[in-house]
């Protein structure tokens, strides 16, 4: 199985029309960018692992990480992307 | 070292998006993988617009541009998204106007594809 | 003829410059005397939140410019129950004073203006 | 109570995150244009009165009138908003 | 007889949208209703984008607008919105630049303000 | 180097030139000889229902061009089946020949592809 990074830099709801969590293999990865930030709980509460959350985004938004959710810095966003086998955002 | 394509599709009201694409780029630079190109379709053409006015406290879009542009990196956009939504194809700057195709055979040759929308 | 606006939003706080344009509507509304009021529905309710620093992604910060919207006579401000509920938040996390409004209410919200815009 | 028209122009689905049926007044109208008419099903079993749909969009996607649905002409779409109080545009 | 505003938001690629409000107005006409204007904001500014080009079996954008002109309705546009979005300012064809303020002073004379998104 | 590429789309018809801008990049990739599959999520569905004729709109029916993909070398369409569900489609209302996927097994098409892209 490839790894797949998902993509999400809006509030989960934006996406109920197309997204589902069966969607998520195994070993993806799913990053919260932008706006998506703000409803990291809702994400964290439908994806239990391999959740990354962006944390220049989060800071401008004046959110921490809940948890289950890695705060990662720019370097090692590029990193997950290059590590991964392709990304989608939704 | 990978090498790497940038698709941007939303226009030049959306700063964050475009903040968020900059970060990325210059992160990837910073790790020494290339940016075979930053491609702007569907909306993200009208960054192409030469007029953009920006009150001295908003971010200064085009300034990002300059700065992407003189570091070497080819920033292209689809011409017919771009005479769609009227853009002077004559005067766009420092981006190049370029084919769906030509950007399609660039992606067949990168390791990875990173949309921001 | 003094008129009643509604001002409704629901777009996420960074969502292009629809927060920024909603409040350039009501902000020129109030300029020229009429009687504004703003809804915040939907992901909007989070451009209401504390803590917001777009200076740090060098993007203007408008949303220090809510805070003081009673400066302009854009005094009734409200918030959607439901998004409230959706994104867990009290109104203790909000930078402004609003009213919270069922579904409900923001019929009769809706009823006792002339002209409502969604941005 | 004044009147409201409210006026859709994609599907419900689209307008979850704001929309509540419980924003509609007993007068109000629902007027579907555009790619709302594809969803009239959905909305027809969400408002089961003063639901009107233009029947320039309906034709241009194939699609006839479901029960409870009132075709309407230009010339009463201007009408309809006319006769009302105001209008959302959702 | 009513008075009526018309306020467009989307932007030229969406054709359907426009020829909704085209219609609308068309038949408002027709009922001898009054136009007050037709108020682009947001997106809808890049209306005035004066090089839309689309081939002769695409709906022909910028000939609704001259025909709507040609009516005698008056087509303004927001100007913050257009210098945010990169328009030229100086060449805005059929519609005349407008700031918000004087689009609101005309909502509050008129009977309907129907939004086009 | 031949690439396995999925576009997937999930606008409605005529919202803006979306469903459009997706035909193009996948006749694109197919014209120089990749591989292309073209997923239906959403209110996409809708794109592919008999009957349309944008043209009584006076827009240019660029629907019609979907059923002949296949001529294109685009010949690997799909169409979710919560969406066909949603709007109670049946795959004879549907104007091409399209395979319909759970999220399952739109997971596994995922999974083969080198790059996807969502318009």
């Amino acid at each position: 199985m490839s790894i797949t990074v998902h993509i999400f830099s809006k509030p989960l709801r934006y996406y109920s029309n197309n997204f589902n969590l069966a969607l998520i293999g195994e070993r993806d990865k799913i990053l919260l960018q932008q706006d998506a930030c703000y409803d990291q709980a809702r994400f964290a509460a439908t994806f239990n692992k391999n959740l990354y959350m962006l944390e220049t985004c989060s800071i401008a938004r004046g959110i921490s990480p809940a948890n289950l959710v890695t705060l990662i810095d720019d370097l090692s966003w590029v990193d997950l992307l290059v590590a991964s086998d392709k990304s989608i955002t939704w | 070292m990978s090498q790497l394509i940038i698709s941007l599709h939303c226009g030049p009201d959306a700063h964050d998006s475009l903040q968020c694409m900059n970060r990325f780029v210059q992160a990837a630079l910073k790790q020494n993988h290339t940016i075979k190109c930053i491609f702007l379709y569907q909306d993200a053409v009208l960054h192409a617009n030469q007029h953009i006015q920006l009150s001295s406290d908003e971010l200064q879009v085009s300034s990002i541009w300059e700065q992407l542009s003189s570091q070497g990196i080819a920033l292209k956009l689809c011409v017919t998204a771009a005479e769609k939504r009227g853009i002077n194809t004559q005067d766009t700057g420092v981006f190049t106007v370029a084919g769906l195709a030509e950007f399609a055979m660039e992606v067949c040759k990168v390791d990875k594809w990173v949309q921001f929308r | 003829m003094n008129k009643k606006i509604l001002v409704i939003s629901d777009a996420a706080p960074f969502d292009g410059q629809r927060i920024r344009e909603s409040l350039d509507m009501a902000l020129i509304f109030a300029a020229i005397d009429q009687e504004v009021s703003w809804l915040f529905t939907g992901a909007s309710v989070l451009a209401l939140t504390k803590g917001t620093t777009p200076s740090s992604l060098g993007i203007k910060d408008f949303f220090k410019q809510l805070k003081t919207l009673e400066i302009y006579d854009v005094d009734n401000l409200f918030v959607c129950e439901h998004a409230l509920l959706e994104y867990e938040l009290s109104t203790e996390q909000l930078s402004v004073d609003a009213r919270i409004l069922s579904f409900e209410l923001q019929k009769s919200l809706i009823n006792e203006h002339d002209h409502v815009v969604t941005l």
